[in-house]
């Protein structure tokens, strides 16, 4: 079987400017940050972004300017971020496109795209301003007569996604909640996962029903402890509400982002340093779960 | 009923676990609905079924989430799917008795926004996260709670921007539009509750909430409001407080 | 929570005639067989069955005089019936009605049930004769201007499925293959699951990602060791490859099968009677899986 | 190449075998497509990736399977899915490289028959299995391979019902109706092997089996074949044999 092993820099190098992109994950769980502050080292531009609800993870890129475009339909991070800062003040100073659909749309349009048709037929959307500003099609169905609005597939170029565990040759297992991960990946045309732990396949294998997204979907694999970070991974970390914090406060201007992005990404320069970055082994150890929950009990949330 | 001091975070809180009743599946979103959910499960709806549109089915939370993608959403849980399951087997599949809605806007009719503010596509004088799930919940749940701060530029007779469908323009123009699911019955916000009249979808004041007035809540809503039905919020009984404080949110994350 | 636990008879005594009715499983795997048994024991009349693979479970109710009618793709059991005897006897005797589609159109059709959509497209059916003589409508996509087919949703009455586990409550865990279960389960107005196993809700609530239908959906559950013989339940007991034969012999003649059913069916009266019947406890044991497979991996198949 | 005694069986799973090239994604039904795409992965193709509709994908079969929702098929398995993933996300995905497909009629441009035989719908001459994920693999797969006993009346020049489309009438009438996928490349009978012309889709036969001539091909076909470039058969190598018997299949539940 193929090795589909890359480190961050060779994983980032495969994605060019100008491509289009999803994101795994959901708000503040599981997105694939190590990537992306790679893609952000690698000065990757005018990228376009099909999301869902996406948290920190997108604003991070539209924060550093790598993003021309986005198709979605939720940007904020609940009480760290009740709108996505960066989103935000980029939209109202119209340095990006957006354009809106509901969640149960764009589920709907990844879904689409996995599924190899050109659109899905939705009871969402009817009844709102979306229909009018987004590729939305009212349709009477002509079995029954009832109103449907139908949604184009979405088909992006890369899908940069975050899991607990990936063999080399690219299976793999998702633990809690799966999001649309899986349907995000198979809208793709290529594929890059990172993971917390590399395992063998016989050790997959073992349990098939547990594995989400087979081999054959997916084209380099990224072993990366804590890479999802500041978010957090069930049964492995939990999300670092300091950090989120600190985000959010940076995101409010572009001066203070840059002092964010010089602090996180570009001075730290590899994921080790920014770990380091953001505390250490000791802030880690803060963020570990119980093991019967999946996440820690006793994590300081508030301020 | 034990009345007790509380604040009005508190107050919404149990006013809106009030609308769940016992047995039903409920859509849950981020903040206060997943206090009253909490609550109303630990209180007079321990059946009620929760869902969270990021893929947890039916869990017994312990912990409040801070996000519906928050691995907290699953201690318990009876599923760990994900958004196609839900949005398509759950709600689209009809199975959502209540669904929990907040927005910056909401107009006479209900209609929800949380798009953008200002009359302009390309320059949004304030731009909002988007519908998420709000569009999708507001469409197909059987009836849906809106949870709103009350202050009358968020309460215009029409929104700028129509997120989330609620009675459209009142009257049939909801079904009109082909909408399958049941509408808002209740607007529980930081004054009072709003539902609606039958037939022709015309807005009330249901309640206000205690040291205000009926006539206080109309002065800060852009439309007119009928309050010959105007009562007092019930106040929180001490133990849902008790359960709300100590329970549910310890820390204060949504608490006031 | 609600108590859904129900006998055998007080479950089939849930199913009127002339109703609609789909069945979990897939060809000799995991088929409510012990519930199909007592509705025939009921004598239930002019049901509708819709099925995408299926095997002996539906042609036994075919032979016992059963069904009206059949929507579906596929009716046979490998080597056992290359064509399901008694299907192909009331086929060409006119004795039910059939409307065919493929597996994948039968796929989408229960999809869109569960969905709660009227129809779903797909890229299937185009070009074949199933097309024209079903409800199926040809359409141009209004994004991409592709031939598309159009497959009208199926929702039933009932469905019945047989799992591993389930809870009291109707929460239910599938081990192995899903086939379409969750679908055609949440494509029904009303669900009945037989069980291998009752099990606590604590126990299937520590692996939330294993379990596939919520109780929500579910309206009886009927614990029923070896429910699914003589077809095989994934890491509880193969299917049996003498029954199998011995179905498929008896299902050659009207006759024959009046026979069988009064043998296996009528004669004992109850499942236990049945397990009796088909050889009992000695029989059962040499179905007795691997634990690491799933199967017997020594279990004598050929004649 | 080593000779080999073998039946006829025998000969067509190893030909058959060869149709699969290392690392493709091949859909398998039940009988000789399974002998062959386990032979595959035994011999010259241990990278192809096996996929059956019943759900399972990528297995490392240790046990013939009897059909193919068989617990068999899921020994090694890298996911244990369903026909939602199966047909949605692997087949009409775009993702199968190669399907196996079986028919009691075949037809001139490689159509397929399994629903039944005879004109009339409501009095079929012999009522079959139909379509199963036949019609599926045939529209969707990037080519398949036909597996055919070889008898005149199983091969007519017209399908009596065209449960799976082939090439349809030739030429360019199978993108005329829309279809995606690649079509026939290839129909293993129990007397050669037919292939069809690029373009005018017409059919020819590129082998006959030890034993028999082209003409014998041809005198049990129905339409014309283009026998010009008619070969004998290559025979299996011994060690394909010995794979398939005692490994593959020591049972004899598939060989004959």
């Amino acid at each position: 079987m193929k090795n589909k092993v890359l480190t961050l820099a060779q994983a980032a190098a495969l994605v060019p400017s100008g491509k289009s992109l999803s994101i795994g994950g959901f708000t503040s769980q599981r997105h694939p940050t190590a990537l992306l502050r790679e893609l952000i080292r690698q000065k990757i531009r005018d990228l376009v972004i099909y999301y869902h609800s996406a948290g920190s993870d997108v604003d991070l890129l539209i924060g550093a300017g790598c993003v021309r475009r986005l198709e979605g339909a939720y940007l904020a991070d609940g009480v760290f971020a009740p709108v996505a800062p960066n989103f935000r003040r980029f939209a109202e100073s119209q340095r990006v496109e957006i354009v809106d659909y509901s969640n149960a749309a764009m589920m709907a349009r990844f879904t689409a795209g996995a599924m190899g048709l050109p659109f899905l037929p939705t009871r969402s959307m009817l009844g709102t301003d979306m229909m009018a500003e987004s590729k939305t099609i009212a349709m009477n169905c002509p079995f029954s007569g009832e109103s449907l609005a139908l949604v184009p597939a979405v088909r992006t170029d890369f899908c940069l996604l975050h899991v607990q565990q990936a063999t080399a040759n690219g299976l793999l297992r998702i633990e809690g909640q799966e999001f649309l991960d899986v349907q995000q990946a198979l809208a793709a045309t290529t594929v890059i996962a990172s993971c917390e732990e590399l395992v063998d396949e016989a050790v997959l294998r073992k349990e098939p029903e547990r594995n989400r997204i087979p081999a054959f979907a997916v084209h380099a694999v990224v072993p990366v402890p804590f890479g999802a970070h500041p978010h957090g991974v069930h049964n492995r970390y939990d999300y670092d509400p300091e950090h989120l914090r600190l985000f959010s406060a940076a995101a409010q201007s572009d001066a203070a982002f840059a002092a964010y992005l010089e602090r996180f990404v570009f001075g730290p320069g590899s994921h080790d340093a920014y770990l380091q970055a953001v505390g250490g082994t000791e802030r880690l150890a803060q963020l570990r779960p119980d093991a019967g929950l999946g996440y820690n009990p006793g994590l300081r949330r508030a301020p | 009923m034990k009345k007790a001091v509380c604040s009005t975070t508190e107050l919404m809180a149990v006013t809106a676990a009030h609308e769940i009743r016992d047995a039903e599946v409920v859509f849950a979103g981020t903040g206060l609905p997943m206090l009253a959910t909490m609550l109303a499960q630990r209180t007079h709806a321990p059946d009620c079924v929760i869902v969270f549109e990021a893929g947890a089915v039916d869990p017994r939370m312990l912990h409040l989430p801070m996000s519906v993608g928050d691995s907290r959403t699953l201690a318990g849980a009876a599923q760990a799917a994900g958004l196609f399951e839900i949005f398509n087997y759950v709600l689209q599949g009809g199975r959502v008795d209540v669904g929990f809605l907040g927005s910056a806007q909401i107009d006479r009719y209900g209609n929800l926004n949380s798009t953008r503010i200002g009359p302009s596509r390309q320059r949004p004088e304030v731009r909002l996260p988007g519908s998420g799930g709000s569009a999708d919940v507001a469409a197909l749940a059987r009836r849906t709670i809106v949870i709103a701060r009350h202050e009358r530029r968020r309460f215009p007779e029409r929104v700028d921007f129509r997120t989330s469908p609620g009675w459209i323009d009142g009257g049939e123009t909801r079904q009109a539009a082909g909408i399958r699911g049941g509408g808002p019955a209740a607007v529980v916000t930081t004054m009072g509750v709003i539902r609606y009249r039958e037939g022709t979808r015309e807005p009330y004041l249901a309640s206000y909430h205690p040291g205000l007035s009926a006539q206080q809540v109309q002065d800060e809503t852009g439309f007119a409001l009928d309050l010959s039905d105007a009562q007092e919020t019930p106040p929180p009984g001490n133990e849902e407080l008790a359960i709300l404080r100590r329970e549910i949110d310890p820390e204060r994350i949504f608490l006031k």
